[in-house]
């Protein structure tokens, strides 16, 4: 039934002075891109990516940028959240020299997908591109699990100086990547789906969400293709066909906003 | 090339015995191929949502209800699924009337009927909205007056029935195309705002809105919706839909539309057996997906096969004595 | 023979942290060992039937709706079941109350309080009722001004607040024990009957009684209850029961008993959080069988159990801000 | 679901001027002793005992004797009825010398619980009981199905002259049945109750019904016992304890009426 159930929080990291991990049980079975409608009672409800899957626990990994995300910022161990879901379709993962490129929160959807292609003895490269140094997190935790990670900045404060999509182009051209799978702005995704090519190319998309179930059509893009049900994760094949992709979303009200425009 | 044979085209003798049934209904001047039309507020807030319901199959859609203002509705949660049903309290989120209308001229050659649904404070609001509408080709207006849970629009003017009178004919005077009256099933005696909408001129009433509902979560000790109430719709109200639909039916000319829980060819039947010419559809196309509206049309095709009935449009109002 | 130890009596430390929770609450001068009270018109037409409700564990019995004459009721079909719920038009079968009191001096020294449910055309009739029903000792009257199909009795003498006012003042004028008045959701605004009956010096509000509902059948094309529509009860309605007592316990200062559709002891706690003092029960004799107190009170002590909750009474309006 | 499903009459027998046996199709397992209860759209829904059970057909046997029966008997091959059920518990069948004793219509609903005892090879010893001889029915299908069947008529018109329960007195002097089982006028089984001693002892009892689904409590006999849920079918031990039986039942409004007072 698609109505919250309440779990506590376990435990809370923070990542940077802006983004924080909160654990908590919950013994769904997830797919790697799939993601929760997590209820902050009198706050808000707002969908958030699993950042983290084991049999009971899972994870969120968040920004604090408004009022739910404070909310859930400030949450201590024992903190009550609903959760429902998991919604959504997850990656299909099926390249077998995969490039993941994540651009600020990105990485945070990517690293359950990256953490499985490396227990499936698959080696991931991942580009974690970030504003600055101290937005980047999940780098360590993604060395360990043994993928090949490389850091971008916008402004050079760490690694490759630029954005994650540049450093994209370059890889791209000389190495032999067969599926590139990414989570970021949208701009960044749409350059990044313009290099693809032949490749599997698989991209989380974000919408304004409110049933997640699919009903009230307020996350669509295209021709009634619905993020929630039947994304969020896109192949480059539909990508290309939605003329939406990169350039507008929808607000709470329904009406556009241009990605240009948009903070 | 030799000749086509009888035989070859009706290969058994039991085709040629039983013709397609007809799907198809009146509604005034509009003939839908089905009965079936997407209710308004579910995947119809843009032209690309309204085309897949289209292609889903739908008769005719109904679109999200549009206020002169864009709306961003309550916070979430605005949905909570419960045993029987959904409870919604979206809040009449909508991008405004101006906005709306570039979705609009995207469907100007949609292959069904696109009906307006506007909501307002005053007659005025109802008649600017409608004509916005009517200038963007649709082929009627839907009148929310019933919406549960949006302060001062919806249910607020549609429970007076001087009101709702005021409101229907300031629009039926104001626009030229087919007006529909959507009704709320939370008041006293709906069959009494059915005739004040049929006396101001209506040319449909649609019944029903959602029901007031609310859902507590027991662990946090707090109404689930951020705005407590929301409407209630699904399975669970259909037997209040269908009564509404057979008592309204009974005390007015103009066509019924049935809507409320309506998820099988079986619903659609017994929504048309009670008085209705025509159904909405919202809650199933979560329940059983976007394709909802083929799966129940071939239901409906079956049952009237089955049944040897020639014609969908025999069985409005059947079970009336 | 050895002194009995304190760990004999408490055999784990459990136990002793954990004291079985109090699920005592408060009506006025009555005072209920749980909360739930057999629902009207369930099992309650004649002394043995409502001695085995008690037995199974019931906190309270609400009698049949008892009015002065003899009434047979409608014809069969008078109930028929849904996905979600089950429709009755019973309508209002009952021996006349002159009959009647026999079944309640059998009831006189009953363990839990009898409370006599009554329905009349006008206060006087009510008031002719309560003082027989007072006479045999009930502990309180409901006045049923709710059944959503009974031609002159039920919701059409409970949908007017004045008429309401009058029927609950003459009542309350006439009879020592509490009066109790028994609401129905098929009106425009619950809250202000619940006013009208407070403002009328009624001792507690029970909400809901059935909504009107109907079925039909597709096959002989025709509804399947003989009086056509019928109330609809069961888990289908629980949020709209809840979304009642949520807003008249916000309005009204005596206390409100939580009826519809509730099945275990979750949609207890539910109703209780949303304002109900005690919660009554109905269909759920048919769904769970006539043990259903018993096993729902054990599911209420679980809960309590486990959330450390001392006291139920600690739960009411739980999730009013 | 307890809402009544179509079927229509499949075929129709009068058995007496009064008494017609109606067959249609119904998939339902039924013990012997259940009843459904029959929708005559447009007129009433009423209880009747499965008279006849096959695998897919079913039927009931009934008597004229109001609007409903009467619309019943008047309905042809193709006409629809409603059926919900079976209901009811059913014939427990413990003995394994069973004496049958039948009162009126009785023998409708005792027909299939004998055809089962002759189908486990035992041999059921049966009393039908009626007014006249132009009553009797059922005598040949029983005789056929290898019971002994022994015919009692208040009037001597046929076989034994007195009541069912004269003759039933007589037989348990002399043979040693070990069960009884009795539909029929509550006063008539009343008296056979006297008469079981410590014999297995079932019968059938009749009240009015409305929701026949144990919630409505019309149908109640003594502390709160549900003729239609807990019932039809009362062991010896259990009537014994129930005061109203063969005394009085109760009408469409929950008014006692006296059986010596009944029709
Ligand atoms: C499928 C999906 C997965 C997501 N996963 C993550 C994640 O793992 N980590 C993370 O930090 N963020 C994630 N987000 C974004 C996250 O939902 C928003 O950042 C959050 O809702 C902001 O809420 P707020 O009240 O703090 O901010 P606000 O001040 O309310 O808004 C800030 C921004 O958040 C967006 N937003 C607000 N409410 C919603 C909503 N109901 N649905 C979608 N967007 C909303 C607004 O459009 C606005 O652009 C995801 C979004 C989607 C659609
Ligand atoms: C479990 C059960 C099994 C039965 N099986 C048979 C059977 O196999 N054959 C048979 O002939 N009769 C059977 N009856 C009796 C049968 O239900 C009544 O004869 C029938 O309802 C009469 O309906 P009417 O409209 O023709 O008569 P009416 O004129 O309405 O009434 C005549 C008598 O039938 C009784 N009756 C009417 N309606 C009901 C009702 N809803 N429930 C119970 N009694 C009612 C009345 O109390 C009255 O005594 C059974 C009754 C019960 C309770
Ligand atoms: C998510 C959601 C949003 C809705 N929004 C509107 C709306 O904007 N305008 C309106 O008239 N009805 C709205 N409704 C009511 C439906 O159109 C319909 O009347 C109701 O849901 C009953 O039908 P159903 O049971 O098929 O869903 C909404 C219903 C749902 C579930
Ligand atoms: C078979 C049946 C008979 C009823 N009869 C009465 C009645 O006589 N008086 C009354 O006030 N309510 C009557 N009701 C309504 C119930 O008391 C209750 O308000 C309603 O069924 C909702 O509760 P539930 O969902 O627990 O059944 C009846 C309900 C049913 C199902
Ligand atoms: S959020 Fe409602 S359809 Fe996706
Ligand atoms: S007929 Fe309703 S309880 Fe038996």
């Amino acid at each position: 039934m698609n109505a919250p159930r309440i779990t506590t929080v376990h435990t809370g990291k923070q990542e940077t002075p802006t983004v924080k991990t909160l654990t908590f049980k919950d013994p769904s079975p997830i797919v790697p891109g799939q993601f929760y409608m997590i209820w902050i009672p009198g706050v808000d409800e707002i969908p958030m990516s699993v950042s983290y899957i084991s049999e009971s626990i899972k994870a969120i990994t968040f920004r604090r940028i408004g009022d739910a995300t404070e909310a859930l910022f400030n949450l201590r161990k024992g903190d009550a959240i609903g959760l429902r879901g998991p919604y959504g379709n997850g990656f299909a993962l099926k390249g077998r020299r995969p490039l993941f490129i994540a651009g600020g929160t990105g990485a945070a959807m990517l690293a359950p997908a990256i953490e499985l292609i490396q227990r499936k003895k698959r080696t991931a490269t991942v580009i974690l591109g970030a504003k600055t140094k101290g937005d980047l997190f999940f780098e360590r935790r993604l060395s360990r699990a043994g993928a090949r990670v490389l850091v971008t900045t916008d402004d050079g404060s760490k690694g490759y100086h630029g954005f994650a999509s540049d450093l994209a182009k370059d890889l791209l051209k000389n190495a032999s990547y067969d599926a590139m799978y990414t989570c970021g702005p949208e701009p960044m995704m749409k350059t990044l789906l313009a290099f693809s090519g032949q490749r599997v190319f698989e991209a989380s998309l974000e919408r304004y969400m409110k049933c997640a179930i699919g009903l009230c059509g307020q996350c669509c893009i295209g021709e009634g293709v619905r993020v929630c049900a039947d994304g969020p994760i896109f192949n480059g094949k539909t990508l290309k066909t939605i003329p939406d992709f990169g350039r507008f979303k929808r607000d709470a009200s329904g009406g556009k906003i241009s990605f240009s425009q948009a903070p | 090339m030799a000749p086509i044979k009888h035989t070859d085209l009706y290969p058994t003798n039991q085709y040629r015995l039983r013709p397609m049934p007809d799907l198809k209904t009146i509604l005034g001047p509009l003939t839908l191929k089905n009965p079936t039309i997407l209710a308004s507020g579910i995947m119809d807030e843009d032209a690309g949502s309204m085309h897949r319901m289209i292609t889903s199959g739908a008769g005719a859609i109904v679109t999200k209800s549009i206020g002169l203002d864009p709306r961003p509705g309550y916070p979430n949660p605005t949905i909570v699924e419960t045993p029987c049903g959904l409870l919604n309290a979206m809040g009449l989120p909508n991008p405004g009337i101006t906005d709306f209308t570039h979705e609009l001229d995207l469907l100007r050659n949609a292959p069904v009927p696109i009906i307006g649904s506007i909501y307002g404070k005053d007659p005025e609001e109802f008649s600017t909205l409608a004509r916005h509408m009517e200038r963007h080709h649709v082929a009627a207006v839907e009148l929310n007056v019933s919406c549960p849970h949006a302060k001062h629009y919806g249910m607020e003017v549609g429970m007076d029935p001087q009101i709702l009178s005021n409101i229907t004919a300031a629009v039926t005077h104001t626009v030229h195309i087919p007006v529909y009256v959507k009704l709320s099933p939370n008041v006293t005696d709906i069959v009494i705002l059915a005739q004040a909408a049929a006396d101001a001129h209506a040319d449909a009433i649609v019944a029903i809105n959602t029901l007031k509902g609310m859902s507590i979560d027991l662990d946090v000790r707090r109404p689930i919706l951020a705005n407590r109430t929301g409407g209630y719709s699904g399975p669970a109200i259909k037997p209040i839909g269908v009564r509404c639909v057979y008592d309204i039916s009974q005390h007015v000319s103009i066509p019924v539309i049935g809507v409320g829980g309506i998820t099988t060819g079986a619903d659609v039947l017994e929504y048309l057996m009670a008085g209705a010419s025509a159904v909405q559809i919202g809650t199933a196309v979560y329940l059983r997906g976007p394709t909802v509206f083929s799966h129940i049309t071939q239901e409906i095709t079956d049952w009237l096969t089955t049944h040897h009935v020639a014609r969908l449009s025999d069985l409005i109002g059947a079970a009336h004595p």
